[in-house]
């Protein structure tokens, strides 16, 4: 098991999803797939697909109608998952606190494991997000990241 | 018993040649972008990651399809290396890709079912290319046998080189790269998601990973042959025809399956005909028989 | 017939970053009818800006849209303004200028980048991206934030350029339009690219004017309209003509936005060489007196509209944002039918989405 | 395929890829990463409380607490310029990640009286 371990830690795949976010994060995340950022040095590749993900990047409030995306795409991905909420407002609702079709954080509506805050995260917070990501799934497995 | 060995052999080390050049050919590609790139080991990485993924299937039928992908893979690629019969090898390739197909079909994700048409469409631009290669080998060396072509002294490509630059286009088919990255892509900003490897997840999508490593191998494999004598020159050909394709990928965009196959059928098909014909012409002239 | 098939396209797909859903009625990869499904970004940010003060909602607004933040930010101290009215200082109206046109410029960076992404050139892609983190890193530098920039404030701007600042970003904005420029050049006579896009998508000039298209999906139909060409902040002071293509394609659009994109570089260094010296904000005096106003600012994807009304006090009674992309979205009922399903990702792209300002 | 020239050029060029963990990017000065307070200068006003346009900033009088939410805060600067006493910072350096959310309380040591409005936060009625 332990190479299987030592690999998760190495290609984590992220599946961006937006939930009625403004866009700032979304085109954070984008920028840290290029070649400034480049976050395929740690081997994070943007899939897309639900199926072929370790790594849920969520950006953005919930709202009434992505929740339940959400949820759905949570549940298509296969074990072991981690959920990332990106931007101040995917972790609380932020600024969008009062807006009436917003239910709040990511976490109303799947477990969150790193919160990003920034409000647009940068690329660098969401490369730190992702390797506390991996800490912490690192701890669960008790490898050494 | 030294076949025995041999495929053994092939069988462990083909999918760590594989995998090694996937990572050569990530990294050289982030190069080209001008990104640093991930580690050369990452496909491994990748790899076993998803071994310890949980298993989740969309449909029972397609698993059946996927090992068959995978062990007629490994039977071409024997073909290749116990250098067999070469037209059985391209039938035995038809058909993995078939199954292949048939894998994307048997789920009811519509991304699957157009990813599988493209697959198809995919193999009817290659299909007629390999074949052609198979008459090609035999309209040279009287055999359709691959140790014929070890054994002759003249190499495949002073006669076929028409032949080989079909090869060559198709190549970009079969290694899935721009500008025929149709029916899956290796990096997913597609309108298809990941096209016909969509509702694979976990270790079934790790199987087609190895598969496709078996693949590389194969392909490269049989680009080698046209110079199989000396072998390294050969291999040396194949790592640079792979080199070809990684910049090929980068400085076009993906095509539409019609231009595809509109390309292929006038090019390189073209290409096989017209050199067979002179092949024969020539063979005739020289009066031979 | 061949079997049709009903393909969601969104609301997570990789092609589009951002929550709108497609339902394609596809005849093997042949798209017979779309039937856009929106609402996924609906936060109702025009509601929250009623129960909002009225200085708060600049930073609501600002992220309707992370793209072009800082020109919905402008808009709406733009709109509150005119219920004074209110006059701003001069360099406070360069400077506004000047910010709108670097999100222009970052913007259509943005969706070069994705709109040859969408084609499947992903080394096109990342070099639009590495040049625009220069301008990215210009923003920061000026405004304080990559992407949310909250320099408006009503009455002016919050942040000054000062020489320093001015002179590193005219030198990197002289990079940026050299390097953009040699990569427009591969991008508009790319064979692949131009196999991909000519004749794709097409929106005929009067098609385009019924479906009340704005921006420069407008522009690449053969219609000359620009907002900017109204004189506001300092457009008037600037020479410029609006950029237009006549094809009505896929290829005009990408075509019009490299065009806009060197345009917005220009526009920036004639702003930069023509700022005068001065204060940044005048100080509004009190609540936004019980008054309408509307106003209209040509965003990157076209022309965006405010309307507020003021009641007095220190809440705005009503705020309505129509934004481009709402605009816009109709005319891929025109385009996408007949089209292929490998062409759904460019046609869709070649509006410029942008969800989050569309549904709000 | 002009293109061809851009992609070597990348080749032997180098990377453009700044190494983030290993060496970071200068910020700028004007970076707007995090907030924090100076509480030697706070008097618990609330001016920045009232302004804040996320209601991430709560004051607690009665304990001379002045309360971030960093899970609400967009780090718009508001605060800072609401503030007549300079007592917001605003630090370049962006928030780390964290895996659970905290406020984070700041007690404040300066004003010699807390005033009667101080602590009166937006919470607008939803």
């Amino acid at each position: 098991m332990g190479i299987i371990a030592t690999s998760r830690l190495k290609s984590p795949w992220i599946m961006h999803f937006d939930n009625s976010s403004c866009n700032g994060c979304d085109i954070e995340v984008l920028a840290s797939l290029t070649p400034l950022y480049d976050i395929e040095r740690f081997g994070i590749v943007n899939m897309g697909n639900p199926k072929h993900t370790d790594v849920l990047v969520v950006t953005g409030p919930v709202n009434r109608r992505t929740a339940r995306v959400l949820k759905n795409l949570y549940d298509q991905i296969a074990d072991p998952k981690m959920v990332i909420a990106v931007g101040t407002c995917s972790i609380s609702g932020g600024v969008f606190h009062n807006c009436y079709n917003v239910l709040g954080g990511v976490d109303k509506v799947v477990p969150v494991d790193v919160y990003v805050p920034g409000c647009a995260a940068r690329p660098e917070a969401i490369i730190d997000g992702v390797v506390m990501a991996l800490q912490k799934l690192a701890k669960l497995q008790g490898v050494a990241l | 018993m030294n076949a025995w060995i041999i495929a053994i052999v092939t069988v462990i080390v083909a999918p760590f040649i594989g995998g090694f050049l996937a990572g050569i050919d990530r990294r050289i590609t982030a190069r080209l972008q001008g990104r640093f790139g991930p580690p050369i080991l990452q496909p491994f990485y990748d790899f076993f990651k998803l071994l310890g993924k949980s298993k989740i299937a969309a449909s029972r039928l397609q698993l059946m399809w996927i090992y068959a992908y995978l062990v007629l893979m490994i039977t071409a690629l024997l073909f290749l290396v116990l250098r067999l019969d070469i037209l059985l090898m391209m039938f035995i390739l038809g058909f993995a890709g078939v199954c292949f197909a048939l894998g994307g079909f048997s789920s009811r994700s519509p991304y699957s079912h157009l990813g599988a048409n493209r697959e198809l469409m995919q193999m009817l631009a290659y299909e007629p290319v390999l074949l052609f290669l198979a008459l090609g080998v035999y309209a040279q060396n009287g055999s359709f046998l691959i140790s014929q072509i070890y054994a002759s002294p003249t190499p495949l490509i002073s006669r076929l080189w028409p032949i080989f630059i079909a090869l060559l286009v198709i190549l970009t088919i079969k290694l899935r790269k721009s500008p025929f990255d149709l029916s899956t892509s290796h990096h997913a900003h597609q309108e298809l998601v990941k096209g016909i490897m969509t509702e694979y997840s976990g270790p079934y999508y790790a199987l087609i990973e190895l598969t496709e490593w078996y693949e590389i191998v194969l392909v490269l494999g049989i680009v080698s042959l046209f110079v199989a004598n000396p072998l390294w020159v050969g291999i040396i050909i194949a790592l640079a025809a792979y080199v070809l394709e990684l910049f090929v990928d980068n400085i076009t965009a993906r095509m539409t399956v019609g231009w595809m196959v509109r390309f292929v059928w006038s090019v390189g098909v073209t290409l096989c005909i017209l050199n067979l014909i002179w092949f024969w012409v020539f063979a005739a002239f020289k009066g031979v028989s | 017939m061949a079997p049709r098939t009903i393909t969601p396209f969104g609301p997570q797909h990789p092609v589009l970053p951002e929550p709108i859903q497609l339902k394609l009625t596809l005849e093997d990869e042949k798209v017979v009818d779309v039937l856009p499904a929106i609402g996924y970004g609906h936060r109702g940010i025009e509601k929250a800006c009623e129960l909002n003060e009225y200085p708060k909602n600049i930073y609501l607004c600002e992220r309707i849209c992370g793209i072009c933040s800082a020109i919905h930010g402008m808009t709406y101290c733009d709109v509150v303004e005119k219920l004074w009215p209110l006059e701003i200082p001069p360099r406070a109206k360069y400077l506004r200028t000047i910010w709108a046109e670097m999100s222009r410029t970052h913007s259509h960076l943005l969706w070069l980048g994705l709109a040859v992404d969408a084609l499947g050139f992903e080394s096109m892609f990342m070099q639009y991206w590495r040049i625009r983190e220069k301008v990215l890193d210009i923003l920061e530098m000026t405004a304080g934030h990559r992407v949310t920039q909250s320099v408006a404030v009503v009455g002016g701007v919050r942040r000054d350029i000062d020489d320093d600042q001015k002179k590193h970003c005219i030198e990197v904005l002289k990079d940026v339009r050299k390097e953009a420029e040699a990569l427009n050049n591969v991008l508009v006579n790319d064979y692949t690219v131009k196999a991909r896009t000519v004749g794709k998508g097409v929106l005929s000039y009067d098609q385009a004017i019924a479906l009340g298209c704005c921006g420069p999906h407008l522009r690449a139909s053969g219609v000359k309209e620009d907002c900017r060409q109204l004189g506001y902040w300092a457009y008037g002071d600037l020479s410029f003509e609006p950029i237009t293509a006549p094809g009505g394609d896929t290829y005009s659009r990408v075509a019009v936005r490299c065009g806009e994109l060197l345009q917005a570089i220009d526009l920036q260094l004639e702003a930069f060489a023509k700022m005068p010296e001065g204060d940044i904000a005048a100080k509004p005096k009190g609540s936004p007196p019980a008054n309408e106003a509307a106003t209209r600012i040509e965003q990157p994807r076209g022309e965006l509209f405010y309307y507020a009304k003021g009641n007095g006090t220190r809440n705005l009674e009503r705020l309505r944002v129509r934004t481009p992309t709402y605009a816009n979205i109709p005319s891929l009922l025109v385009m996408l039918p007949g089209c292929e399903m490998a062409d759904v990702a460019i046609i869709v792209l070649s509006i410029d989405p942008c969800i989050s300002c569309t549904e709000r | 395929m002009s293109m061809l020239s851009t992609v070597v050029s990348n080749l032997f060029g180098g990377p453009a890829t700044l190494m983030y963990p290993v060496k970071p990017r200068e910020p700028h000065a004007r970076t707007r990463g995090q907030i924090a307070l100076n509480e030697s200068l706070c008097d618990g006003c609330g001016n920045c409380a009232r302004r804040c346009p996320a209601v991430a900033i709560e004051i607690v009088k009665e304990k001379k607490q002045w309360i971030l939410y960093p899970d609400r805060c967009i780090i718009c600067e508001v605060c800072a310029d609401a503030c007549n006493r300079n007592a917001i910072e605003v630090l370049p350096k962006w928030r780390t990640p964290f895996y659970k959310r905290e406020q984070i309380v700041f007690q404040s040591k300066g004003g010699k009286e807390v005033k009667e409005k101080a602590g009166e936060c937006p919470v607008e009625e939803v």
